[in-house]
């Protein structure tokens, strides 16, 4: 049924008719429909439930403040609750949903809170369920949660994709109704780069509704001409759909675009939705004003409806509100709603004027009642009659729509987001934005103007005054001055003696009487107030109760507005979608991958792979035939003590350190010696932090005079690389010292094993025999027969001969073959970091497992690489406080299980022999563990107290999470050769 | 010693070539893996005065060869791959001035260009690209999306991207994502 | 703050490009200064409500670490320095 | 023992029956939760700041120190600052001995409060999850773990499948950093935040406290070394013993006593999604980036990330960090996408050197400290104002807030959990 769209009229394209279901049921209406106005027009007002007493609740606004009509809308992965309808472009295909309702909208049994109400006032549940105790989990909360909420998300992942811009412009507006559309021509006029940004899916704003002439011209031909020059401008881009959300620092507005959400079949190509990070010299917020609602008994009932909205469907949508329509008014804009009701043909039975003077003028058919005011609407699920207080005597009227209009806030939402406090107007009766903000300035009814004349005057002015700020003196304003003809009413907060319940805040059930038990309960400030009765908590963010809220308690703490003040203005202006926030970054693209030169090499040798960070390194490489992970690895380990192994160790940080005071300079970042390490040589250094715990380890070689390469560890590279260049620019800028990282440059691939040098020998042209090569020798050789320069370093992680070689990342793979190739005879075997890790356990090598920001180089045995000489290193100073020398600080030892059969793992805790569990007997704790094929038995390395005087005592590892009670005795770390006779081998 | 190949593996061998997105658009973007051939890193040492007369002498005469990045700092690129003999040329004509950091192999080129070029890197950097203010020869060492590179216009329609090797496929990924709806060309072997 | 910080190098740049360290007025003690100056230098910092200078570092532009003086309650920032002193380059942007 | 009960606080017990009384009288029968008095002249104990601690540490001197010539000074409306703020998860998995202990008092001091204080503080034990997606992250998580139990904190090492088997939303199967398994701690839970502060102020109120709003300490007076009282947007008040409670603004009180703290403020935000039905039923913090959600009695997901890492005293925060907080929420849950975020706030934490806090006497000997409470300070209000009670009442520190020193630092003694040091913003 059609019957509420009238025969002609509108901006709708009656040639493009759109099929969409609501609630299941199939419905038509036309291109420039939103699904609020195709909904009324199908006479569907009934529309949702409200959130605490399921009362019926219809179409209320036109726009972003809706408060009632939140649909869910989409299916599967597409589902979207709390979806406004007053903000939906209609579609083909469109199928929406009602929400906190069952069965249905229409008869939902959630409706007998109502009953219940007078049980359920604010904050009612902070008073009781505390009985009985084990009560709340099981039993209330359960039930609160189930009734509490409105629609329901979906779990199905989202299909479509989103995506992030950055945008830059001279001057930015927000708001594309005459305002705006003044700001931005006389800016796009004069040259400067211009963006608009209008929510609707067509820029106009309230022209697209206004009937009134502007001068000569209809409203609607004003925009067309506007429209058109401002696109023939090539300085100006226009963003319809796009909702400026936030203001931020540095003049930066985020705004949303939604981009594919008017349509059911979504390109892949593009985002369904977009944020923009709009980067502006200045802004200018056009935003509008927001129609205050008027509280009294039944203003929830379905049909009634601010005025501006109903004159908004009427205009653009040509839908009836009804068939017997009531006005009551504040102000002048219930007159403007009357008369294009009239002009339409239909009857408007009373307009009820709450001021006692009544309107300037009005020529139209409909009997007005100056100082009347509507105390109660009544009508179940739909309205059927309003009882008007004329001259203190209660009359009811007959009526289907009821349109209300309180007077007008500007919307100053955003002007708010940096601390901003609005400043309460009695001229204006509203709250303004501050005059003064660096780089933004409110422009036409968001700043209070009323009439068309002057928005537009407005808007053009303040643009002129910013461009000209901006350097732009060329700048003239598009409109001409005029004065404001509108007036401004004395607010009516809300309307004594009204039978029903008088409504604030719509969407959380926030009624008078809450307010008023809020204040007697001693929460009368606003922000408790808010949180007492949760008024201006919903969805819509109080858009159209806060201000009333304000009033009402202004009076019931007998104070001013002012005095009352308001909540805080927060991000975001309208709510906004994860995915939109997030972007492209999700799923495996969350972050970027990094990969290593020989990750291909790795794979097709058979690598499992495991996530370091950015990083995948290779783990461990499975031979046909090995079930599991550790078959693998004893393997890899025991090949590579007896024979060789090839592991790629170029994740490891590469930082190559040039300049006159290099040498000076790593002297005072290591805590050991560098001053004098000789050029070809590499050495272990110790990073502390200047609290003097440990920060990073690796070796750094000296491959010039003024030339230094350092490594980190993976995982500490970029923080490394930082505190370098802080060391050299903010500490000691003094010092001719410049850094590059090198990680990517070079494939490092370490050979370890005894029959490394052998196999390395036949690619290396030098000689590295143990004489011409020794242990932690370093330089710069020529590979296959000066095919190719590397860097090869004699150090060893594994604890066997062992070499790393770097070789341009671009041929680490032909060199990591031709190494495979020479080791073949040898049974050389690649092996991972699995394998890498037990190795150095074996030979009581730290990492990060047991580097973890709290160590010091004494917790590990690294007293005596401190130096005593070194006047200055970074950690020196700490290194003497009581807590650091204290001699029950957690230290470095080995544990092993008396019974080799069993077995501990990482994370337990050690406590001494029989000792009962407490963490007063906690003695330390298992910082690495593995299985050592070699010693045929579970060991780990550990954090005890004293540690080190402790060898040889017996404890139990303690891991009750899983229920494992090891009896372990504590040893030297260094599990395997402990004379290092293999690495110098 | 072993007879062998010295085979060049190219960093973005394994990346994905052809055309995506967008149907034939007016605005296509071409997304092609530059030649690995030379990128030097050179950072001038404690004291010395402009090097950037000096500096072109090492370039290859490119007019976007050389590309500063930050005070004392640049990139010196060029299709050429230059021994290390060649290369200490070049350092031993900086030498006391500056140093020479080799990163041929660590610093991926890509080159992006079409007529919405702008639009699809806006989306992954703060940058202002617009002509005027980013004009031919500028550079900017910046972060795209989650990743830092160094972006150079290199003409009014083509710009070209340097980023570390082990992130350089993540980010030709990202790049074709950005330019789905403008239609793109990619070409991942040179 | 931190939407935008124009770095003297390289212009106005988004925060997830810099790295903060904090109160840029402490100064490293001489290695002898003694314990309470070593104590207030590592563990004391200024945290006024107001103007503040801070050390920021151009993590993913020109690397250099910066001196941003700004206000901590209004955001606003009064200038941005290099820590050691480098000439601003041409900025470029 | 116990505190004055006065006439008015039997009155007004919050019951069933009570509202149900009162519905019948229309709701008119019921009285301010809390007076407005105007301030006295002087008062025995003065706490600075009406957030969650100080209110509580009133609440405590009162009921179980008998201390009751109290007022706690608020500059703003009572919650105003972080307790009326933040995202409302506690939990006691915590791993070094410092503060293990502390935080299990707070969660036993939880489970009793709503009875205690009768006020529904809406007490949620629904169990918080650590999602782990590394080996080195399960250990640590190992450690952790086993360090509860050794203190008879119940925790619970899941592995992927058991996490599964509770969360199946969460992205199993194509999450760039695959879920391995949680720590779970079943005792954690949420608590409604402000009723924290409304239920502690109400309580404190009726044993005599003056709680005071709009009142700013602006100064503080000193003769011959001890504080005498305090300068205030509403005039001078005196008092016996001044207790700082301040939270993110603590040092700006301390500079009035000229005294230096280990503290940098720091803003934190958070958000809340719109109201949905339930999605989901527990405290989940993800392991590969920054982002912690839960979903609070009304329907909102209340959830947030990492400090914006500058310096701020200013309540808001940055879009960057809202979007990196939104794309770790849909690498944890991809099905948040079409979730929409209906507000962001921030708040002013007081982030200490070691990511610990501070319960302690000071150097000025009637001046007492209550500071540094990081991200973590609102599962510790009831521990924090028991322990601070007691170090006030007795000029001791209680057994179990004793590491809490000032000196710590000094001595070389840090408390630091995640071990990254002295850096505030990474704590
Ligand atoms: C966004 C966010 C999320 C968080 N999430 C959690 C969480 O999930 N779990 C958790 O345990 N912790 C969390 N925290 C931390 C926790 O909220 C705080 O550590 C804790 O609330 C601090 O104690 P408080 O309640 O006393 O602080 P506050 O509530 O801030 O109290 C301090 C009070 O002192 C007042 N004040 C300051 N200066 C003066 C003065 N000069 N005169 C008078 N009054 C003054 C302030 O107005 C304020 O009301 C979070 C914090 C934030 C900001
Ligand atoms: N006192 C009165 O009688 C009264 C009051 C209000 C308005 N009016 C009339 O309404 C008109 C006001 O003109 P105007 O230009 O100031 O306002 P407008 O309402 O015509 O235009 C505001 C536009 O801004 C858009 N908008 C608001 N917030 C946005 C955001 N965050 N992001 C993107 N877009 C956003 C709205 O969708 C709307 O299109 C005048 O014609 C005036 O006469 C009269
Ligand atoms: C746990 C929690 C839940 C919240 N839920 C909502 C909500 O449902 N709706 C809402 O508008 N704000 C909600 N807020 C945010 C508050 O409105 C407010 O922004 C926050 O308490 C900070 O105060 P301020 O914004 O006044 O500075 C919530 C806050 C918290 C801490
Ligand atoms: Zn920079």
């Amino acid at each position: 049924m059609s019957s509420f769209r009238l025969p002609k009229g509108g901006s709708i394209d009656r040639a493009k008719p759109l099929d969409f279901t609501f609630d299941g049921k199939p419905m038509q209406g036309f291109a420039g429909d939103t699904l609020a106005s195709a909904l009324l027009a199908n006479g569907r007002q009934l529309v949702g439930r409200s959130f605490k007493y399921h009362r019926p609740r219809g179409i209320l606004t036109a726009g972003a403040a809706e408060p009632n009509a939140l649909v869910t809308i989409g299916e599967g992965g597409r589902t979207e609750a709390n979806t406004r309808a007053t903000l939906v472009e209609l579609y083909s295909g469109l199928a929406a949903k009602s929400q906190n309702r069952w069965p249905s909208v229409d008869f939902d049994l959630g409706a007998v809170n109502s009953l219940l109400s007078p049980f359920l006032g604010a904050g009612f549940y902070y008073k009781t369920f505390m009985w009985p105790v084990a009560f709340w989990e099981k039993v209330y909360e359960p039930i609160i949660r189930k009734a509490a909420g409105l629609g329901r998300a979906t779990y199905e992942p989202d299909p479509d994709s989103y995506e992030k811009w950055w945008a830059h412009c001279d001057l930015l507006v927000i708001g594309a109704g005459p305002a705006g559309l003044a700001a931005a021509l006389t800016a796009g006029r004069a040259g400067a780069r211009v963006i608009l940004a209008d929510e609707g899916f067509e820029p106009g704003g309230s022209l697209l509704s206004e009937t009134a002439l502007v001068g000569d011209r209809t409203a609607i031909d004003l925009l067309a001409h506007t429209l058109a020059e401002l696109a023939s401008l090539s300085n100006v881009r226009i963003f319809s759909r796009t909702t400026v959300f936030g203001w931020y620092d540095g003049n930066v507005f985020g705004a949303l675009e939604s981009v594919q959400k008017n349509t059911a079949v979504v390109d892949p190509n593009r985002p369904v939705e977009r944020i923009w990070r709009i980067a502006a010299k200045h802004a200018i917020l056009a935003s509008g004003a927001e129609e205050r609602p008027l509280v009294f008994g039944g203003n929830d009932t379905p049909g009634v409806m601010m005025a501006g909205a109903m004159r908004s469907y009427l205009n653009r949508q040509a839908i009836a509100p009804g068939k017997k329509t009531v006005i009551f008014t504040n102000d002048e804009s219930g007159y403007r709603t009357a008369t294009d009701l009239e002009t339409a043909g239909l009857e408007v039975a009373a307009i009820v004027d709450a001021r006692a003077s009544g309107a300037s003028s009005w020529s139209g058919r409909a009997p007005v009642f100056p100082g009347a005011l509507v105390q109660d609407a009544t009508g179940s699920k739909a309205l059927t009659s309003v009882t008007v207080l004329k001259g203190g005597t209660p009359v009811t009227i007959n009526a289907d729509a009821l349109a209300m209009s309180g007077g007008w806030s500007p919307i100053i939402h955003l002007a708010c987001h940096r601390g901003a406090k609005p400043v309460w107007s009695d001229a204006k009766a509203a709250f303004l934005a501050p005059e003064t903000l660096d780089g933004l300035t409110i422009a036409g009814s968001a700043a209070g103007v009323g009439s068309l004349e002057a928005c537009l005057a407005d808007g053009a002015g303040k643009a002129t005054s910013a461009l000209q700020a901006l350097g732009f003196s060329s700048a003239a304003p598009a409109f001409a001055l005029a004065a404001d003809a509108a007036t401004v009413a004395k607010p009516l907060w809300y309307v004594r003696g009204a039978k029903g319940k008088a409504f604030v805040d719509y969407q959380n059930d926030v009624h008078l009487k809450d307010l008023g038990l809020a204040v007697s309960e001693g929460y009368g400030h606003v922000e408790l107030a808010k949180r007492y009765t949760t008024n201006g908590m919903a969805t819509d963010q109080g858009k159209l109760s806060n201000i009333n809220a304000i009033g009402i308690l202004a009076e019931a703490r007998k104070v001013s507005p002012a005095d009352v003040g308001t909540t805080t203005f927060r991000p975001f202006y309208t709510p906004l979608s994860f995915g939109a926030l997030t972007g492209a970054s999700k799923g495996k693209h969350f972050q970027p991958v990094r990969k290593s030169p020989l990750h291909d090499w790795a794979k097709k040798n058979g690598a499992v792979f495991v996530e370091t960070g950015l990083w995948y390194r290779s783990s461990w490489f499975p031979k046909t035939g090995e079930t599991t992970w550790r078959e693998s690895v004893d393997r890899e380990v025991l090949n590579v003590r007896k024979n060789a192994g090839i592991c790629d160790v170029s994740t490891l940080g590469k930082i190559e350190v040039f300049g006159k005071d290099a040498a000076e300079f790593l002297n005072r970042v290591y805590c050991n010696a560098f001053l004098k390490l000789p050029v070809g040589k590499a050495r272990y250094g110790l990073m502390l932090r200047e609290d003097g715990m440990i920060y990073d380890d690796g070796t750094t070689s000296r491959l010039s005079e003024n030339h230094f390469f350092m490594t980190t560890t993976t995982a500490y590279a970029a923080g490394v690389m930082n505190h370098l260049e802080f060391c050299a620019q903010a500490l000691w800028p003094d010092l001719d010292v410049q850094f590059a990282s090198s990680t990517d440059q070079w494939a490092q691939i370490a050979v370890a094993g005894p029959k490394s040098r052998m196999i390395l020998q036949t690619l290396v042209d030098e000689d590295i025999s143990d004489a011409a090569f020794p242990f932690l020798g370093a330089k710069e050789v020529s590979l296959c027969g000066g095919t190719l320069t590397g860097r090869l370093f004699r150090i060893s992680f594994s604890g066997e001969l062992a070499y790393e070689l770097a070789v341009p990342a671009g041929y680490g793979e032909a060199i990591a073959d031709a190494i495979m190739e020479a080791g073949k005879p040898h049974g050389i075997c690649p092996y991972g970091v699995e394998a890498l890790g037990v190795m150095r356990i074996e030979k009581g090598h730290v990492t990060h497992s047991e580097i973890n920001g709290t160590v010091i180089p004494s917790d590990l045995g690294f007293a005596k690489m401190v130096s005593a000489t070194k006047p200055d290193f970074i950690g020196k100073a700490m290194l003497a406080r009581e807590g650091m020398v204290a001699d029950d600080r957690l230290s470095l030892v080995g544990v092993k299980p008396l019974d080799p059969a069993t077995t501990f793992k990482t994370g337990s805790h050690i406590l001494s022999d029989c000792a009962t569990p407490s963490l007063e007997n906690d003695q330390g704790y298992v910082s690495s563990s593995c299985y050592s094929p070699n010693l045929g038995s579970t060991i780990g390395l550990a954090l005890v107290k004293h540690g080190p005087k402790r060898h040889g005592e017996h404890v139990t590892v303690w891991n009750d999470l899983k229920n494992e009670y090891t009896k372990a005795v504590l040893c030297s770390p260094v599990f395997f050769d402990p004379e290092n006779g293999k690495l110098h081998g | 010693m072993v007879d062998f190949a010295l085979v060049h593996r190219p960093a973005l061998a394994g990346a994905k070539s052809g055309s995506f997105g967008a149907p034939a658009t007016g605005n296509r973007i071409t997304l092609a893996a530059l030649p690995e051939g030379h990128v030097l890193q050179v950072l001038a040492s404690k004291g010395s005065a402009s090097l950037e007369e000096l500096i072109r002498q090492i370039a290859d005469g490119n007019k976007t060869a050389v590309r500063a990045y930050g005070p004392g700092q640049w990139f010196v690129v060029g299709d050429a791959t230059l021994s290390p003999a060649e290369i200490a040329g070049k350092a031993a004509l900086l030498s006391g001035k500056a140093s020479i950091a080799e990163q041929s192999h660590g610093r991926i080129r890509i080159g992006m260009s079409g007529g919405s070029v702008e639009a699809a890197l806006a989306k992954g950097t703060a940058v202002d690209l617009d002509r005027t203010k980013f004009p031919v020869g500028r550079s900017a060492m910046t972060l795209i999306g989650h990743i830092s590179a160094l972006i150079t216009r290199t003409g009014d329609e083509s710009f070209e991207v340097v980023v570390l090797r082990g992130f350089a496929e993540s980010l030709w990924d990202e790049l074709i994502q950005m330019s789905l709806e403008f239609g793109v060309d990619a070409r991942a072997t040179v | 703050m931190a939407s935008l910080i124009a770095c003297p190098h390289c212009g106005p740049r988004p925060k997830e490009e810099f790295t903060v360290r904090g109160d840029a007025g402490i100064i490293r003690p001489a290695p002898d200064a003694g314990e309470d100056a070593w104590y207030a230098y590592v563990y004391l910092r200024d945290n006024p409500r107001g103007r503040h200078k801070e050390h920021w570092h151009h993590t993913s532009g020109c690397r250099r670490w910066l001196i941003v003086e700004r206000d901590t309650v209004t955001h606003a920032i009064y200038g941005v320095s290099d820590a050691a002193g480098a000439p601003s380059q041409g900025e470029t942007a | 023992m116990i505190g004055a009960v006065t006439r008015d606080h039997i009155d007004m017990r919050y019951s069933a029956f009570s509202v149900f009384l009162n519905a019948l009288r229309g709701n008119k029968g019921w009285k301010p939760a809390w007076r407005s008095p105007v301030p006295k002249n002087r008062y025995d104990v003065i706490i600075v700041g009406g957030g969650g601690h100080g209110l509580a540490t009133a609440y405590y001197l009162a009921k179980e120190f008998g201390i009751t010539n109290v007022a706690v000074l608020e500059k703003g409306y009572i919650g105003s600052g972080n307790v009326g703020r933040n995202t409302t998860i506690i939990r006691s998995n915590y791993l070094l001995q410092g503060n293990n202990p502390f935080y299990e008092l707070s969660m036993k001091l939880w489970e009793g409060l709503e009875q205690d204080f009768n006020f529904n503080a809406m007490v949620s034990q629904r169990g918080v999850l650590n999602l782990y997606h590394s080996d080195a992250q399960r250990d640590a998580y190992t450690r952790r773990g086993n360090a509860m139990r050794l203190h008879g904190v119940d925790a619970d090492l899941l592995d992927r499948n058991a996490v599964r088997q509770m969360l199946p939303f969460l992205d199993f199967d194509n999450a760039r950093f695959p879920i391995q398994g949680a720590l779970m701690q079943k005792r954690g839970g949420t608590v409604r935040h402000d009723a924290v502060a409304w239920g502690y102020a109400r309580g404190a109120d009726t044993r005599g406290v003056d709680i005071i709003q709009n009142c700013e300490v602006t100064g503080i007076r000193r003769e011959n070394g001890r504080v005498v009282g305090v300068d205030t947007s509403q005039g001078f008040i005196g008092c016996g013993k001044l207790a700082l409670a301040a939270a993110g603004n603590s040092t700006v009180v301390a500079d009035m006593v000229d005294m230096k703290l280990p503290i940098e403020s720091h803003v934190l935000q958070a958000f809340v999604s719109e109201g949905l039905k339930p999605f989901i039923d527990n405290v989940v913090t993800f392991g590969a980036g920054h982002f912690y959600v839960s979903q609070s009695d009304k329907g909102g997901l209340v959830f947030g990330g990492d400090i914006d890492g500058y310096n701020s005293y200013a309540q808001r925060g940055n879009l960057a960090t809202v979007e990196h907080v939104a794309e770790a929420g849909v690498a944890m849950i991809p099905a948040l996408s079409r979730v929409r975020v209906l507000r962001s706030w921030g708040g002013v934490m007081d982030m200490s050197m070691d990511g610990s806090p501070i319960i302690d006497r000071t150097h000025i000997d009637n001046l007492y400290l209550n500071a540094g409470w990081c991200y973590g300070g609102f599962k510790a209000t009831p521990a924090s104002g028991f322990c601070y009670a007691h170090l006030i009442a007795k000029n001791e520190p209680h057994e179990t807030g004793r590491a809490f020193r000032l000196d710590r630092f000094a001595r070389g003694r840090m408390i630091d959990e995640k071990g990254v040091g002295s850096q505030p913003n990474l704590h």
